[in-house]
């Protein structure tokens, strides 16, 4: 499904946070949202899934204006949000509608990916960050939904468990082409994996580049291409700083 | 070296968010008239219901008389003065019971939760006190504290003690080991752990168990003035009772719920102040 | 009598109680009588409401108050727990209680009510007045069915008609006579037990002259309230909230004829005290006439009354 | 593709552990037998100094008996049979009115946390409610439900509604927003987000609203059983109080507590049990 | 302070987390703890600090050993765990001690550093992931402690905002050298503020590697040496899975 968000911005008590931000993702497109930390990539998200419904402009999924939450997305928090109450393999379980075997089976599947097939019996307090994250990551695939909003899913990976599920989205994308968009904070990941990469800055924030990225997927991380729109985008996002202030850093 | 974002937000966006809260408040007062009418609908039906049945004599007046001639037995009693007597006294000893109530369900409550030797050894005691009704302590205390107002004070302290100190107990309980964490992290005593953590965050169900508390203290009221009272709501209850006037009964039952609501009320208020940064659906 | 040196009999305050079923309690605190007997010496007076004849006992028991009003069988109930009490007044002969039907029941006798729902309260002067009808009529409690309420409840369920009859109390029966026109079928002056003043034993020996000048002003006030019929229903209406035709019907059902304890309230006593041995309110294994002996004690009313 | 750890443990390690466990087990004894002894402490404290002060006179036995006396009341009414009438029925209506009182403060718990709209209509006159004494309720259920267990069941239900209500409702606004958001975005409704976020997450607080209801649920026993029984604990002590016997009135307080506690123990249980999940500092 | 810890071991309900790990932090020294998801970093830092006292073997601080937590020691957690009922500035001053307006003051000082003196008056609930952890980091290090422990401090932060930060954490340990253990995804980061990095693999985890770097601080990023570390890093990570799964990746 295509996603327009269309002069999106949010206000919170009188303070603008999000200003007119417009971009789209088109069916089976993945799309990188990058900016600096608190310029609005999770209020976007927000507004995008339908948890948040006091934006101003519109949002269009499959062309048709929607405000409000639906099955065919699947969201991947900045938190791992998991239900203390519930095992791992009970939360991964969670959104599935199936009977309880089917469930189980298809949640232990994916628990395998993710590498959690010994912890499927542990509560949540009982995990390690990452294994938390994981387990929320494994919540959110394991539906297969048709578009999916990811934010900061790996952020709270070591660097080898990070690629290898970012292979694992990428494989995931190949055998249905989800419509997905990604909000991260590592540019070597957005590159990775985005067709497009929208770039937010300031506060309130604002869109500041809208780049695609033509490359076939998967990619090689030493790319020179990739290269050079990573120094493109490390610039851009530096630019947006007053002259004072970076002298200052 | 610092990091900062800039102010980008143009005039117009600026200008934008101002009207959006100009319109809210233009809303506000419709919103408010609804609301003053939702919360009086049912109070009024009911009202009308019952002077109605009373009217037509559908009951007989003198097993319930309508809501008008209780309003009269209170009038009354507000014009001879009586009625602010007995107000202000049963008032008087539920803030001072609420308030030792209180007082000592915290500070056993936190003794319990974070102790196990303190909840093995006090706790069985007090969940076996918990269901002893308010009248049968009136003869124990009568013999204990004899009549005078202390007793009925202690009468009315002891059933706020109960829901206050469970949820006390149980608030802490909850709380998060992650944030106590924290404060134990920056080599906080214990004391200074429940003041500075447990406490607060554990305040959503202290508040809880403060509402409860004071609805048992009402209720707990006539037992502590059947310690030989002459006045307050209490007494007039009994009195009604003890005179077969249901006006006096009803009367007492109208008080004790306008009151009730009134305390119930300021506690209310402070709970939503109190709890302002909660992450929740309200706020 | 009643003279001494001031302060060596008397304890510094004595506490009294009142109750709006002894219309002599309410004439004796409205008048000031206490105050007038013991004017030359320095003591205080505390009056302290009971609710009911328990609550009266309760405050004696506990010490809370020095002297208390009772119904006697309520009075001889508390012996038997060993309540250091002593009778040692009668403040009134009460018709207070009496069995009731609604308007226009086909009950009209005692015999009536076999099978019949009759509420009454377990243990007090109405209860015991019902097993005593029961049993003159060669009935007992197991030809009816006793329903087990307080006073107010009992005249509501009468009123409503969840009850055939009610075993009534004053003022709940006056009131209903008045409103609901509710038949008293049957009345027995003698079924009634007194109007006890009761005093702590420890008192009575430790201060034997105050307790005869409490009498003495327990005497001023049933003087009074013969003498003022009026007044002493104004008193009533005034301190216990109710209507004063209430009051009138309640104060005509008292006598207040003799307030020495003698040998009519041991008589009444221990027939009470046989119908609530064999109810099982009161242990059986106790010989009656033995408490009855322990509980009242006219010496000091008749060295006041003479 | 798959990310899994190496599992390394050595024979060693897995051994010292076994080890330590086997420890640990060893201690839980004297622990055990430790933790009895600091919960009895108290209790057995207390009814020695009680014994004592009515067996030498310090306070004369009218007043109050001496446990070895109450135990033996108790004992005469369970030889005769009459205990197990008393105590059964009571235990019966409590549970009946338990169980009502519990659902109906849920769902209408639930509405008036859920929906600003019903809180408005409902809430107001609920916490009116709140402060009229259990004594107060008997002449008005009198006259609308006469006598009936019907009639007593729902007095019963009427007390344990109150603080289970406040319980829920505290408990259902202080559920974290995020966990709601996670319903949602799985596309749930309103139904499916109470059942399976909501009252999960304000289980806790639910739990202690629990106990809360049932001890006041004891409270109104009294209250219920004036409405014409001939049986039970509150009738026990109303009949002790009627008829100045400390005996019974005492027999029937410590049934009430016995059976207070013994309730609540089982309410206690599964509160462990239901929130074993806690993240707090004594999972 | 230095920090050694001896054969440490923690076992869960029976099952050993961290086996035996042993490292030393002298005085003034930077230790990065890298290692993959659960393998009980995060762990080894509870035991540090003092908040968990069930391990097997021995932590000293400055030589002494200790088991229970200090003033001393200032600790950045995974999770940002703000005090939800405190304000940004209220949170920082959390761990201070002066008077209210000195306290303040130097709050105020650090949310500029990090870049949150517009969001002072803010609740937690009113931030981004980013900025709740960041005030997390001013909290840790306005009390300025003796030694620092910091799990995962920047992960949840834009690239931009954490290269700033990692300045800041150095420049703090240039005016006072702070003894600091540091747990990181961040092969990068590692290599740029460390003295000597610590690598942990398996689970239960067990000490791996213990590299000591001499470069001298502040580094560049594309220094040779550091690059040649990173390769010898990232394959001994890599090694300590099976070639099965190997293939399978
Ligand atoms: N509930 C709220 N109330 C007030 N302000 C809010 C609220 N939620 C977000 N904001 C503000 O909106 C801005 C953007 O927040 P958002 O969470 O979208 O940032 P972000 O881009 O996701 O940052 P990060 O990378 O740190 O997660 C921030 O300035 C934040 O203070
Ligand atoms: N309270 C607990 N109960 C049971 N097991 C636990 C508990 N805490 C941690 N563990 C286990 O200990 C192991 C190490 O956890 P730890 O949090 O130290 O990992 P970590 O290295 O910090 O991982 P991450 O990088 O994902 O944060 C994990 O397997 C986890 O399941
Ligand atoms: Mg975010
Ligand atoms: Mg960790």
């Amino acid at each position: 499904m295509s996603i327009q968000v269309d002069k999106v911005s949010r206000t919170f008590q009188g303070t603008l946070a999000v200003d007119e931000i417009s971009f789209e993702a088109k069916q089976g497109e993945i799309v990188g949202l990058l900016g600096t930390s608190g310029c609005g990539k999770s209020t976007i998200l927000r507004a995008i899934s339908g948890l948040d419904t006091e934006y101003d402009g519109t949002v269009c999924i499959h062309g048709k204006e929607t405000r409000g939450t639906s099955r065919e997305l699947g969201v991947i928090f900045q938190e791992p949000r998991l239900m203390p109450w519930l095992t791992v393999i009970d939360n991964v379980c969670f959104g599935l509608t199936g009977t309880k075997e089917e469930n189980r089976e298809k949640a232990r599947e994916i628990l395998r990916v993710v590498g959690l097939e010994d912890f499927e019996q542990h509560y949540p307090k009982q995990l390690s960050g990452g294994m938390a994250q994981r387990t929320a990551i494994a919540r959110a695939l394991v539906t297969a939904p048709s578009t999916l909003l990811l934010d900061e899913p790996f952020s709270a990976l070591d660097a080898f468990t990070k690629l290898q599920l970012q292979d694992m989205v990428l494989e995931l994308w190949e055998s249905y082409k989800p419509t997905m968009v990604i909000v991260t904070h590592d540019i070597d990941e957005a590159l990775y994996l985005c067709d497009r990469i929208v770039i937010l800055k300031g506060q309130p924030g604002e869109l500041h580049d809208n780049l695609e990225i033509t490359q076939p997927k998967p990619r090689k991380k030493s790319d020179t291409k990739l290269a050079e729109l990573k120094e493109y985008i490390l610039e851009s996002l530096d630019i947006s700083r007053t002259p004072k202030q970076r002298k200052e850093a | 070296m610092a990091i900062s974002q800039g102010h980008h937000a143009e005039k117009e966006s600026v200008f934008k968010s101002v009207i959006k809260v100009k319109q809210k408040e233009r809303q506000g007062m419709p919103a408010f008239l609804k609301t003053a009418g939702l919360a009086l609908l049912f109070p009024i039906l009911l009202l009308a219901l019952w002077e109605g049945v009373t009217r037509f004599g559908l009951v007989a007046g003198h097993l319930l008389p309508a809501p008008s001639e209780i309003v009269g037995t209170i009038w009354a009693m507000g014009v001879d003065g009586s009625l602010w007597g007995h107000m202000g006294i049963t008032l008087y000893r539920l803030l001072w019971g609420f308030f030792w109530g209180t007082i000592v369900a915290v500070v056993i409550g936190s003794l319990v939760a974070m102790s196990r030797n303190a909840e093995t050894m006090f706790d069985p005691l007090i969940q076996a006190f918990r269901a002893i009704p308010s009248l049968a302590w009136v003869p124990l205390f009568i013999l204990w504290l004899g009549i005078g107002e202390p007793s009925k004070v202690t009468l009315i302290a002891l059933g706020v003690f109960f829901p206050v100190y469970l949820n006390v107990v149980g608030g802490i309980h909850s709380v998060d080991r992650k944030l106590i964490e924290v404060g134990k992290a920056y080599g906080l005593n214990q004391f200074q752990l429940v003041r500075r953590i447990i406490l607060p965050a554990s305040l959503p169900s202290f508040l809880t168990g403060l509402r409860s508390g004071l609805g048992l203290g009402w209720m707990f009221v006539v037992a502590a003035e059947l310690l030989g009272a002459s006045q307050g709501l209490g007494y007039l209850l009994v009195l009604g009772q003890n005179t077969l006037s249901p006006n006096v009964i009803l009367a007492s039952i109208v008080l004790f719920a306008f009151l009730g609501k009134v305390t119930d009320y300021a506690l209310k208020k402070l709970q939503t102040r109190a709890l302002h940064w909660q992450d929740n659906m309200k706020n | 009598s009643g003279e001494s040196d001031a302060g060596a009999s008397s304890p510094e305050t004595i506490t009294v109680d009142y109750a709006y079923y002894s219309p002599t309690s309410l004439v004796l605190k409205d008048q000031g009588f206490l105050e007038e007997v013991f004017a030359d010496e320095n003591v205080e007076f505390e009056y302290v409401l009971s609710q009911g004849s328990n609550n009266a006992l309760e405050f004696l028991s506990g010490g809370s108050v020095d002297f208390g009003s009772s119904a006697g069988a309520a009075a001889l109930m508390a012996k038997g727990n060993n309540a250091p009490i002593k009778n040692v007044y009668v403040y009134s002969q009460p018709e207070w209680t009496a069995l009731v039907t609604g308007e226009g029941s086909e009950i009209t006798s005692v015999e009536d009510l076999a099978g019949k729902k009759v509420a009454a309260t377990l243990g007090t002067d109405p209860y015991i007045f019902l097993v005593r009808a029961l049993d003159e009529a060669g009935m007992s409690e197991d030809d009816i069915e006793i329903v087990p309420v307080q006073h107010n409840d009992g005249a509501n369920l009468l009123a409503n008609g969840e009850v055939d009859a009610w075993a009534g109390l004053d003022p709940h029966m006056a009131r209903q006579e008045l409103e609901i026109n509710a038949e008293l079928f049957y009345r027995n002056t003698d079924f009634n037990t007194y109007g006890f003043l009761n005093v702590r034993e420890e008192f009575a020996e430790e201060y034997p002259e105050a307790v005869e000048k409490v009498i003495e002003a327990y005497e001023l006030a049933r003087e009074w309230a013969i003498e003022n019929p009026e007044e002493t229903v104004e008193i009533i209406v005034e301190e216990a909230g109710i209507d004063a035709s209430v009051a009138e019907l309640q104060l005509e059902r008292n006598n207040f004829d003799n307030p020495l304890p003698g040998q009519e309230h041991i008589d009444s006593l221990s027939a009470a005290g046989e119908v609530l041995q064999s109810s099982g309110n009161l242990d059986d294994t106790l010989s009656v006439d033995e408490l009855l002996d322990d509980l009242i004690d006219p010496s000091f009313a008749e060295e006041v009354i003479e």
